[in-house]
């Protein structure tokens, strides 16, 4: 089974590279951009047949994935 | 499915069909698929040399000092107390205009292969880059990827980048030069070669899996593969700078064991060029089982396993019955390791998967490859580039310096350096911004520095002398910093040698470096060439970038560029002329590429190169800068301006020529020096001791830079104004007017 | 007074801290201690080096901090132990939470290479308590993941915590001399009890006259100078 | 409007950054996770108006966010 997990900043911290980004695409001709932030987007193939798999992916994300001082997580299950 | 074997296919592999004919008569049968891509990476120019191997014999290979000369993975020379000296230079051209981060990345992680596979610990990197016009689109983007690319590999490796060169011309619009150097030291007994040896010995794999990458790009076209197979097959690879470190960590252990026989990394054509070119040396042949190659994709087949050019990967043989003890130290470090084969005595390279022989191939003609006389032509407008009718005069001078020394390829480049971890190691004595860098060897007084570098400008007007001035220039970093030149690798940027007068072009560039380095007595001892940089028939200038690492018998005492002190005497080694074919200035302020290149006295070089060391090996000294790029008086703004503190000066010139001509002309041989007035008698004893000119220039002080000829003055401008343009000359280009 | 130096697969910095330790530190001697390893062994301090722990793809240090040695280092730490982390060493110690914060991408989203200067101040601690408050040190950085955040970044400040601060030559500390965006120009802090510091330049490179300070010794022989209590 | 952008390593292209995590997290003690590959998130909110936004957010991918030699792109529109 695939978990697509999502990191991101959280909304209080700074993001100078979402910032950055903004503003090239805005150099670059797309005015209508007026903001970006960036994350991290993480697949995880793990072993179909554990039943708690919500629970290990929840302590991925806090025990190395994210850093919860900064960073907020989601997460999806695929199949 | 394997394709049918034919001369369409062997042309799509790049083999004409002379040579595939001469394929199918050597095997007396016509190759099976994956012979026919071992065949075709193999005579490749970038393995081959076919075009280029005649001219390289003119090259000086051995000196005093020389332990290694080209033909193993880096040239080797001796630095006495034990120690070694490995380096190379190697182009990743194309990959890094593609993709230039993981391009230049994956170039800098080629070649520190290159050096700690015979068993060196990197100690230092440079990178000599070429872009297209400052203004192109494209420009910012390309030096953005670039540098972060270098950086990110080298900083995370563990490497300090120390120097190298950056340069603007239309011509690399289309054809970027990413040229990566790298040292490294090594015990001088206990070099390893990539040698084959003794028949049943062990051939282990040892780093990262082995994917579908930067597979021979000739075979995408073909009509075999479906639709998915550009997807399946990326041309560019990706770098992974914590394996090659895992892979260095290795490797230094498994080297300081006696179990290793030979050792090679897997560079252009993976597997195949390592295996062929370890039998080869060793004169012996090699049984591979691919069955065994550790791979990260499913499905490979075995042409795609031999031509796969997955980085941060060795191949290693080693002694019978130790096998175990290979595998044990790759656990330790967390890498991938594998008996893939052995060593046998048939010659040949036979490689087996699922059981089936699916290549075997005698190495020999392998090897030796292919060697073209291709035809040679000087080309029709190369003389009249070079005439030059001398403009008038700017009406002021100062606005021409302000320009030259803002100009992109002279304007600092400390935007670059920055990025790079130049001091990681705890080495670092001189960083870069000064002529040339020097790291230190711990543990002794010594020190080693390094420069790479290439006026282009002067190989396209004359690639004869435009050589021997880029091997004179690197002489002359080395020298300015006290340090006695040992050696040279190079990296020889052409476009297509299928043509005549860029064969010409190469032919003359090769000649220009053997006069000059057999004349400075820095023998060749490693080097690359990269041959079709060209787009739509345009080709770059021609560009041999000369990598050069010189000894200092005391590191502490370094000379560096800036002034130190207010109320010092200025002076110059060598003399001025008024040749101004070819400049910067010419280029900046009267928008011309054109003239000869300056001339060049190679014994005057050796004598101020010779007056210099003294001078700052004896501590006399307190600064000294090369006139390069910009001329005399670039040299000076510079002298003012890189130090932690701006110094000004005051200098009077009586040379009788025009004003632009003596400030801007880049004749070479000259070096400013500045030092306490008290040392004035020694340091002309010294000038007259090695026939070295000596002039007087000046004094150090106050806030401007003031330079007057036969009492006219010239050049009167504040510091200040000298920082602004040269600080922001080069930025301005990626980020844009600040 | 004996140093453990941590050394992770990807630490770069690991031999530097050794020859410092070993050749130029008077009354220090010094060893590795190989990530995968459980034990510290007999050691005096331990020092966490600068480089790319495990290849730090994913944040700088946050593998680290789960690996076999931190928690040796941790129970060090927890008995008093002093523990310097120089860069990569400071991540870690952060991601561990040995020490307090989090180190993100600079300001400039460049890797920074150069000189800068910190000013000292804070309570003294095991590596700072031989350094004068207000002494201005000058020391090279090189880093990409160097600004400091904190949540609480007042109670750093009113505990005495923060130790080291990004300056100008003559101390003033401004947004110029800033080189990574960092909350308050901070360069460095210490944990509640001292023993455990962390910042991004390095000591270690400036530790001798010939690579351009020597700045840097002070720490190291501010701890050897007090046999380790503050 | 915001438009949310999934920039991934081709299938066949190295991913040392995943394969560092996938072997992070087994040493963890997740055995289960067999492979792990990172990507970018990338969220750009963008000017409602513009009714070629598909279009628009094609184009950025390919001239800044993604290096389509080895990277590939996929994106959903949000509110
Ligand atoms: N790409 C680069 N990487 C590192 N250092 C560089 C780079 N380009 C230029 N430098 C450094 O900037 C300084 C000036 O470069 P350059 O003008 O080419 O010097 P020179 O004319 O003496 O060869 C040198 O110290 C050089 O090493
Ligand atoms: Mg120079």
């Amino acid at each position: 089974m695939t978990a697509k997990i999502y990191v991101t900043l959280k909304k209080s911290v700074l993001d100078p590279q979402g910032q950055a980004v903004a503003r090239s695409l805005g150099r670059l001709g797309f005015a209508e951009v007026q903001d970006a932030r960036i994350g991290k987007y993480i697949e995880v193939k793990l072993d179909g047949t554990r039943a708690d798999v919500r629970d290990r992916i929840e302590r991925m994300c806090r025990d190395l994935l994210a850093n919860t001082v900064i960073e907020e997580y989601r997460y999806e299950l695929g199949e | 499915m394997t394709p049918e074997v034919s001369v369409a296919l062997a042309a799509e592999h790049g083999l004409s069909p002379e040579e595939f004919e001469r394929i199918c008569t050597l095997l007396g049968r016509t190759p099976t698929y994956t012979e026919l891509g071992i065949f075709s990476v193999m005579w490749s120019e970038h393995c081959s040399y076919k075009s280029s191997r005649v001219h390289l014999k003119q090259l000086p290979t051995s000196g005093p000092r020389v332990i290694q000369g080209p033909g193993e993975n880096a040239g080797v020379v001796d630095i006495g107390d034990g120690d070694a000296l490995i380096f190379k230079m190697e182009s990743h051209n194309h990959p890094s205009f593609i993709e230039p981060y993981q391009g230049a990345a994956t170039g800098v992680g080629g070649i520190l292969r290159d050096v700690f596979t015979m068993g060196a610990r990197p100690i230092a990197c440079l990178d000599s880059l070429r872009f297209g016009r400052p203004d192109h689109p494209r420009t910012p983007h390309l030096i953005e990827g670039v540098v972060a690319g270098i950086a990110g590999y080298g900083n995370a490796f563990g490497v300090p980048t120390i120097g190298g060169d950056v340069a603007f011309d239309a011509s690399y619009d289309g054809n970027i030069l990413v040229n990566a150097m790298a040292v490294g030291i090594a015990p001088r007994d206990r070099i390893f070669l990539g040698c084959a040896s003794g028949v049943g010995n062990p051939v282990l794999y040892i780093g990262a899996k082995t994917g579908r990458d930067g597979i021979h790009g000739a075979t995408m076209a073909s009509a075999e593969f479906d639709d998915e197979s550009d997807a399946k097959r990326p041309t560019v690879q990706v770098g992974d700078p914590f394996t090659e470190k895992l892979l260095l960590e290795a490797c230094l252990e498994l080297m300081a064991t006696d179990v290793l026989v030979g050792i090679q990394d897997m560079g252009a054509a993976g597997l195949t060029s390592s295996s062929v070119e370890m039998a080869g040396r060793a004169g012996s042949g090699l049984e591979l089982d691919l069955d065994r190659v550790p791979r990260r994709e499913t499905g490979m087949t075995p042409y795609e396993l031999m031509l796969s050019e997955s980085q941060e990967r060795m191949l290693l043989v080693a002694q019978a019955g130790r096998e175990s003890e290979v595998l044990a130290l790759c656990d330790k470090w967390d890498i991938d390791a594998a008996v893939v084969g052995r060593v046998t005595e048939s010659g040949k390279i036979v490689v087996t998967s699922g059981g089936e022989v699916v290549a075997a191939i005698p190495i020999a003609p392998l090897v030796e490859g292919l060697k073209y006389e291709r035809p040679m032509a000087r080309p029709e407008w190369q003389s009249r580039v070079q005439t030059l009718e001398l403009p008038p005069p700017p009406a002021d001078l100062g606005q021409a310096l302000l320009a030259v020394l803002g100009s992109p390829s002279v304007a600092s480049k400390e935007w670059v350096w920055r990025q790079y971890d130049h001091m990681v190691g705890d080495r670092t004595v001189v960083r870069p911004g000064s002529d040339a860098a020097v790291v230190r060897i711990i543990g002794s007084a010594k020190g080693v520095a390094a420069t790479s570098g290439c006026n282009s400008r002067f190989c396209y007007l004359d690639p004869y002398e435009g050589a021997k001035l880029a091997v004179a220039e690197a002489y002359r970093n080395l020298s300015a910093t006290g340090a006695e030149p040992l050696a040279v690798t190079d990296c020889l940027n052409f476009g297509n040698p299928e043509r005549p007068e860029i064969m010409w072009q190469f032919a003359e560039a090769v000649r220009g470096i053997a006069d000059a380095c057999r004349a400075l007595e820095t023998p060749v001892v490693s080097g690359n060439v990269s041959l079709y940089n060209e787009t739509d028939g345009q080709a770059i200038q021609p560009t041999p970038m000369i990598g050069m690492v010189g000894l200092l018998v005391r590191a502490d005492r370094s000379v560096t560029q800036p002034f130190k002190a207010g109320q010092q005497e200025i002076a110059l080694l060598g003399t001025n002329s008024d040749e101004i074919g070819g400049t910067e200035y010419l280029y900046v302020v009267h928008g011309r590429t054109a003239g000869r290149p300056p001339r060049i006295d190679l014994a005057r070089e050796a004598a101020v190169g010779r007056a210099a060391r003294e001078l700052g090996q004896a501590g006399l000294i307190a600064s000294a800068h090369d006139c390069s790029e910009g001329g005399l008086a670039v040299a000076l703004a510079e002298c003012c301006i890189t130090g932690k503190l701006p110094i000004g000066a005051t200098i009077e010139l009586g040379d009788p020529m025009r004003g632009d001509l003596l400030l801007f002309s880049e004749a070479p041989s000259r070096i400013v020096i500045s030092y306490p007035a008290a040392a004035a008698e020694q340091v002309q004893a010294i000038a007259e001791r090695n026939q070295a000119p000596l002039q007087r220039l000046g004094t150090t002080g106050d806030h401007r830079l003031i330079i007057r000829s036969a009492g006219e003055p010239l050049v009167d401008l504040a510091l200040a104004e000298l920082i602004s343009v040269y600080c922001n000359g080069f930025r301005r280009v990626v980020e844009g007017a600040a | 007074m004996n140093f453990a130096i941590l050394r992770f697969p990807g630490s770069n910095c690991d031999f530097d801290a050794l020859h410092v330790l070993t050749s130029v530190v008077p009354g220090a001697t010094a060893r590795f201690a190989w990530h995968k390893e459980t034990e510290l062994g007999s050691c005096d301090a331990v020092v966490v080096p600068g480089g790319f722990s495990y290849g730090d793809y994913l944040r700088a240090g946050a593998m680290a901090a789960h690996s076999p040695i931190l928690g040796a280092v941790r129970a060090f730490a927890e008995r008093g132990g002093p523990v310097l982390g120089i860069c990569n060493g400071f991540q870690i110690l952060c991601e561990a939470g040995l020490l307090d914060g989090v180190l993100v991408r600079n300001a400039s989203l460049r890797f920074e290479c150069r000189d800068v200067h910190l000013v000292v101040e804070g309570r003294p601690t095991h590596w700072t308590a031989a350094i004068p408050a207000g002494r201005i040190l000058k020391m090279p950085i090189a880093h990409a993941e160097g600004r400091y955040l904190h949540a609480e970044i007042d109670v750093l400040e009113r505990e005495g915590r923060v130790l080291f601060r990004y300056a100008d030559a003559a101390g003033g500390v401004d947004a110029a001399a800033n080189p990574n965006g960092s909350t308050n120009n901070i360069a460095g802090v210490a944990s509640r009890r001292g023993n455990v510091v962390g910042l991004m330049p390095h000591p270690e490179r400036a530790a001798e006259a010939i690579l351009g300070s020597s700045d840097g010794r002070l720490l190291f022989e501010s701890l050897v100078a007090r046999g380790g209590r503050v």
